[in-house]
């Protein structure tokens, strides 16, 4: 979804990250903005630093340098609970779904901000504690609903095909009703269909909803079809940054990652 | 045995994860003694474990290959360890480089010779050899692995699998995390080691451009199968190659207007 | 089985959160406990059953949910779980033995909100340690424990023995005892410390099970199966594994408060020693981790097996013939290789198996 | 002024050498936590059974070197069962589920050695002698009038030179390379052909030759008997607090340990009602150790990827 340019105000601003572990650089000199309401992608080969860029923006990992602003809030250093409860969601490249719990329980998880009730109230199963369970229980089944999940509700997650496990991932990041979902690599060894479905959940959560998407992807069909914009890294360095066309011409990005024209 | 066996021979193979999840359904692959074959596809495709089962690390991840069969020098490899694997000349480099973080430059290379039970003096001559095909980490010999930068690890991981003295390397994503002169470096090694020692590759490659260039025959890996073969200058002149791996949007089939169509069908699960 | 979910219509978020979905498990759960639990047991069930069996097998197996709380639901790693009961049955003794109006059910109750705030205390260091390094922290509250109650004897009322009896005349059983029908002779008898032991448990089991079904319990495994991803999501690490450590010790405290006054009727700080908190690990693991009938299903296995070895000895070979050595010994080498051979075959431990069970008997005769 | 130092010192050198036992067991953990993961509860035990068995063969009057190839013969047998049957069917499992078998083997161990052999105590007579050092007398150049025991001394000799061949052995020789390239990456090792589980049967053995040494001066000093397996209890905080994966750290923590131990017991316990802080006071200062450095002092700071 193309928004106007005239609309465009930023969301997220990324100001000269940098990030290294053990003296390794993994991020350097990074800025860019994430605008409300669009469909960011990021794209770079393999251990461009792509996912610690995510990392970075929901507090994982704590960059020695720079500064991330989010609705306005400028911080150093993110914590992975303030980008929660500022609205901040997250799926992950290697799936991070909670392995002993059924489909139903690792999105109502999701819905954790939402739960006031204390423990004892939850043992003595209270008013509240009911109340909050069955009302988020109804949000839940919307997401199940929307994403198909209908069938595995009570399914372990760790007895799902790797499709489905990304989608019960991204149902988790849904029920935190999220104004920002960074996704990392939503659609990584998926079929054909089950990338349609994918890119199909991500659109209409951006249009209907106005989450603003933020994601990592490697198939440039998906990368061009889907998003407004286009950042692309690599080594650990923004080389590219504006609309997919913009992006697919220009040469710096055509050397590093789409590879030498010959 | 006659000149005509391939050295790596992959047939019609399906692989299970834990025993439900289905991570290859029928790939078939071959190297012949001396080429270097490129495997090519996106993230998840398949690549790694198309390697894995034929180094047979599959099992220390709960694989299995459930189908098929798989064939160095016309042997069938199912009963064979990992150990074996290394022992009959085949070794696999490492997705992402698994270098000994802990270890020296050079104890990482010693401990690809242990499979032979060499004695010291050859042990040290190849060490040598080593370091003259890898400049780049002769001076680093003294350094821990971890601190090594990424091109100089992949170099010790080839390096290290150079010292088991391999007829056949698989190597899986050579250019991760690589500039691009460090992986034109990398691929100019392997173009070496391939012509003047006389080892086949089997290359596992994102980059579609780098390994076509290196390679002479590609096969082109998706969702578990093999989608397309040929020799690397069809491939690297194919559309549909270009379209998918070398950047411009498809069109057969359009992401963007996916939503209602996906509206009106019903759900699959 | 002659009843399954097929057919059932669920027709609200609410029947489907029920504990128990199917009218008939309702049905027999409430028979049982009703039933036979309260009725048959407490009217035909000789003093050796209810005392040497069923109460401590109900205690421990309350201990072994509070430990199951910590490790199995949460995976932390606790191996002062006897350290944590000893806690709660110094802080009941004390407690009705200082304050002139105390009677036991609540005595109880405050000496697990006690032990749970010890829990808290040594739970602290989770927020910085992690893995198996945490078990230093659980380790020094169990080696504390046993040295605290033996270096103050203020704790053990100055008792020159080290042991305190409970004399069932020391204490009130009920507040207005007086009105009720049942007199003190009766609650200290071993029925009536049955029934006090039988209605405490199935509280906590119920309380457990309500934790488990909302977010707190989430909240646990959440943090248990990869604090990370939890994090991410907003749930604080910190807060939710002190809850654990509060809850699993406040479980522990009652535990340990009905072990000495339900169970051996005095006080000793010798037998909540590291071996006990093995045991109660045991159960857990032969039980299953994160299983509430696990627990108790462990529970009277580990307490079990050296009873039934003895009377299967006196059974054969005659009376006495087989020493506690041997006993002990062969407990634990079963015990043992059990653990081993779960862990190998069925990680889930008894409750797993008792679902495959259920799962198998489910669909037969039409499948295997 | 300095009146208290020379009791000082000796307290501290007292705790430094019981220190280095507390290594010695250590090791062991160290050995099998590095290349396997497995945090092995199983040492105390290990312990007993190797110092039970040495025992009932001296006390039958069996030839001191002829019972001790036995036990050695037997201990390395052990490892090597224990790592057939139940290590490897174990392998890929979570972290707990090991350690849990491990408590398990140990229960299994503790039942298997008392009924084999018995739950008496015994007495076990290395020839070590146990009179004290006077220091002055020895080297009165120092002017320390410091009392050290001769055994301790002997003991701290024996453990300290089996940590060093041990140290030797890892650095230098291809088996210690595989070793320590085996705890780095599994993985990787596999790849260059290091069979897995022969490096985890070395090393189990390894460890039971670790036990029978330990065994044997830990019984000398305390008697053989169902109290040994608390050396496992000993060993603990010294690993944690020199880091499970090192074990130049398990040296650290156990002289760390030893020397607050001794320190803690003279000039702390009277603080804390007279006696017995010993037990909960190793484990106070490794937890302090801890809260500093949550992985131990040498221990790896692991980068979680997500």
């Amino acid at each position: 979804m193309n928004t106007s340019t005239d609309s465009k105000k930023p969301i997220l601003v990324l100001d000269n990250i940098n990030l290294s572990f053990k003296g390794v650089k993994a991020i350097t000199d990074i800025s860019f903005n994430v605008y409300e309401g669009e469909i960011c992608a990021v794209i770079g080969p393999n251990g461009a630093g792509k996912s610690s860029m995510l990392n970075v923006i929901n507090g994982v990992y704590i960059p020695q340098e720079g500064s991330i602003t989010f609705e306005g809030r400028q911080f150093s250093k993110m914590k992975p609970g303030t980008a929660a409860s500022m609205g901040i969601g997250r799926t992950f490249q290697n799936i991070a779904l909670f392995a002993g719990m059924s489909t139903l329980d690792n999105i109502m998880t999701g819905r954790n901000s939402f739960h006031k009730a204390t423990f004892w109230e939850t043992a003595l199963n209270m008013g509240r504690a009911r109340r909050e369970e069955l009302a988020s229980r109804e949000e839940v089944e919307k997401i199940i609903e929307f994403l198909g999940l209908q069938s595995i509700r009570k399914t372990p997650v760790s007895s799902l095909p790797y499709g489905l496990q990304k989608r019960v991932e991204l149902g988790r990041a849904l029920a935190a009703q999220p104004k920002m979902l960074l996704l990392d690599e939503p659609m990584a060894g998926m079929t054909m269909e089950e990338k349609l479905d994918m890119s199909c959940y991500i659109q209409e959560v951006n249009a209907n909803l106005g989450t603003t998407v933020v994601l990592i992807e490697h198939d440039m069909g998906v990368v061009m079809d889907v998003s407004d914009h286009v950042v692309v890294m690599d080594y650990g360095k923004k080389i590219g940054d504006g609309t997919p066309e913009e992006v697919m011409n220009n040469q710096d990005v055509i050397d590093a990652y789409l590879g030498v024209s010959h | 045995m006659s000149t005509d066996t391939p050295i790596l021979s992959i047939k019609n193979i399906e692989v299970l994860y834990s025993r439900v999840i289905s991570a290859l359904h029928g790939v078939s692959i071959e190297v012949q003694k001396g080429e270097v074959v490129s495997l090519l596809g996106a993230n998840g495709a398949g690549k790694t474990t198309t390697c894995k089962a034929v180094s047979r690390l599959l099992e220390a991840e709960r694989g299995e290959v459930s189908k098929g069969s798989i064939e160095y020098n016309g042997v069938d490899i199912k009963t064979m360890s990992p150990y074996d694997m290394v022992k009959a000349g085949v070794v696999q480099v490492l997705e992402g480089r698994h270098i000994f973080g802990h270890l020296t430059v050079e104890e990482n290379l010693l401990t690809g010779s242990f499979i032979r039970n060499a004695d010291s003096a050859s042990v040290k001559r190849d060490l040598e050899y080593v370091y003259s095909r890898f400049n780049r980490i002769k001076d680093r010999r003294k350094n821990l692995g971890g601190l090594c930068s990424g091109g100089e690890q992949q170099m010790v991981a080839m390096g290290r699998a150079m010292m088991a003295k391999p007829n056949l390397i698989l190597l899986d994503e050579p250019s991760m995390g690589l500039a691009p002169q460090l992986i034109e470096e990398i691929f100019e090694i392997v173009k070496t080691l391939n012509e003047e020692d006389g080892v086949s590759f089997l290359v596992s490659e994102q980059n579609a451009n780098i390994a076509l260039k290196y390679a002479k025959i590609g096969y082109i890996i998706e969702n578990g199968r093999v989608v397309l073969k040929g020799s690397a200058k069809e491939l690297s002149e194919s559309d549909s190659v270009k379209e998918m791996y070398m950047g411009g949007g498809g069109d057969e089939v359009s992401f963007s207007d996916v939503k209602y169509y996906h509206r009106r069908r019903p759900c699959m699960v | 089985m002659y009843y399954r979910e097929a057919g059932r219509l669920v027709k609200s978020f609410a029947d489907d959160r029920r504990m128990l979905p199917l009218k008939e498990d309702r049905l027999l759960s409430t028979l049982f406990v009703v039933g036979v639990m309260y009725i048959l047991v407490t009217a035909f069930a000789s003093d050796y059953l209810l005392s040497a069996i069923f109460i401590p097998m109900m205690v421990l197996g309350v201990a072994t949910l509070g430990l199951n709380i910590a490790t199995g639901y949460t995976g932390q790693l606790s191996l002062g779980t006897a350290g944590f009961m000893s806690f709660g049955a110094f802080a009941a003794f004390n407690l009705v033995l200082r304050v002139d109006w105390m009677y036991i059910p609540l005595a109880f109750f405050l000496a697990g909100v006690i032990a749970g705030l010890v829990g808290i205390v040594f739970g602290l260091p989770a927020l910085r340690i992690k893995g198996f390094y945490l078990i230093v922290s659980t380790l020094a509250a169990q080696f504390f424990s046993e040295w605290i109650f033996n270096a103050y004897p203020w704790f053990l009322n100055y008792t020159t023995s080290g042991v305190v009896n409970l004399p069932p005349f020391h204490y009130r059983v009920f507040p207005f005892q007086e009105l009720t029908p049942l007199n003190d002779a009766f609650w200290h008898s071993s029925r009536g410390r049955y029934l006090i032991t039988l209605t405490i448990t199935i509280a906590l089991i119920v309380a457990c099970k309500n934790m488990v079904r909302s977010s707190t319990g989430r909240n646990w495994m959440a943090v248990r199966d990869m604090d990370i991803a939890a994090n991410v999501i907003g749930i604080s690490v910190a807060k939710t594994k002190l809850m654990a450590f509060f809850v699993s010790t406040f479980y522990c405290g009652v535990a340990g408060a009905m072990y000495s006054y339900c169970y051996i009727g005095n006080l000793d700080f010798m037998i909540f020693n590291l071996r006990r908190s093995f045991l109660v690990m045991f159960m857990v693991i032969v039980g299953g981790l994160g299983s509430i009938l696990g627990s108790f299903l462990g529970a009277i296995f580990v307490y079990g097996w050296p009873i039934l070895i003895t009377r299967l000895g006196d059974w054969i070979f005659g009376g006495g013939t087989l020493d506690t050595a041997f006993v002990e010994n062969n407990s634990k080498i079963v015990v043992g290789t059990i653990i081993i051979v779960l862990l190998i075959r069925e990680p889930g431990g008894f409750a797993a198996l008792w679902n495959t069970t259920k799962q198998k008997l489910r669909v037969w005769p039409f499948s295997k | 002024m300095w009146e208290w130092l020379p009791f000082f010192l000796e307290v501290l050198v007292g705790g430094l050498l019981s220190g280095v036992m507390y290594s010695l067991v250590a090791i062991g953990f160290v050995l099998i936590y590095k290349s396997s993961g497995v945090f092995n509860f199983a040492q105390g035990t290990m312990l007993l059974l190797a110092a039970l068995t040495f025992v009932s063969m001296t006390e039958r009057q069996v030839n001191f070197w002829v019972a001790f190839s036995i036990t050695l013969v037997l201990m390395v047998a052990l490892g090597i069962i224990v790592e057939r049957t139940v290590m490897r069917p174990l392998a890929n499992q979570s972290l707990l589920s090991l350690f849990m078998a491990t408590v398990g083997l140990n229960y299994f161990l503790e039942g298997l050695a008392q009924g084999v052999w018995d739950s008496a105590v015994h007495g076990v007579d290395l020839g070590i002698s146990n009179d004290p050092i006077f220091l002055i007398e020895k080297f009165p150049n120092l002017g320390l009038d410091i009392i050290i025991s001769q055994f301790d001394i002997a003991a701290a000799v024996i453990a300290g030179s089996m940590i060093l061949g041990l140290t030797l052995f890892f650095q230098y020789t291809r088996t210690g390379l595989s070793l320590r390239a085996v705890s780095d990456d599994h993985m990787a090792a596999m790849a260059v052909g290091i069979p897995l589980n022969r490096i985890w049967a070395i090393v189990w053995a390894v460890t039971g030759v670790i036990c029978l040494i330990a065994g044997l001066l830990w019984g000398d000093r305390v008697s053989v008997s169902f109290t040994l397996t608390a050396a496992v209890l000993k060993g603990l905080p010294v690993i944690l607090i020199g880091g499970l994966t090192s074990i130049p750290g398990a040296i650290v923590g156990g002289l760390i340990i030893g020397a607050s131990e001794k320190l803690g017991e003279i000039y702390l316990a009277e603080y804390f009602g007279g006696q017995g802080i010993e037990h909960w006071w190793a484990y106070t200062t490794a937890l302090i150790f801890l809260m500093i450095r949550p992985t131990g002092i040498f221990g790896e700071k692991e980068i979680e990827r997500v």
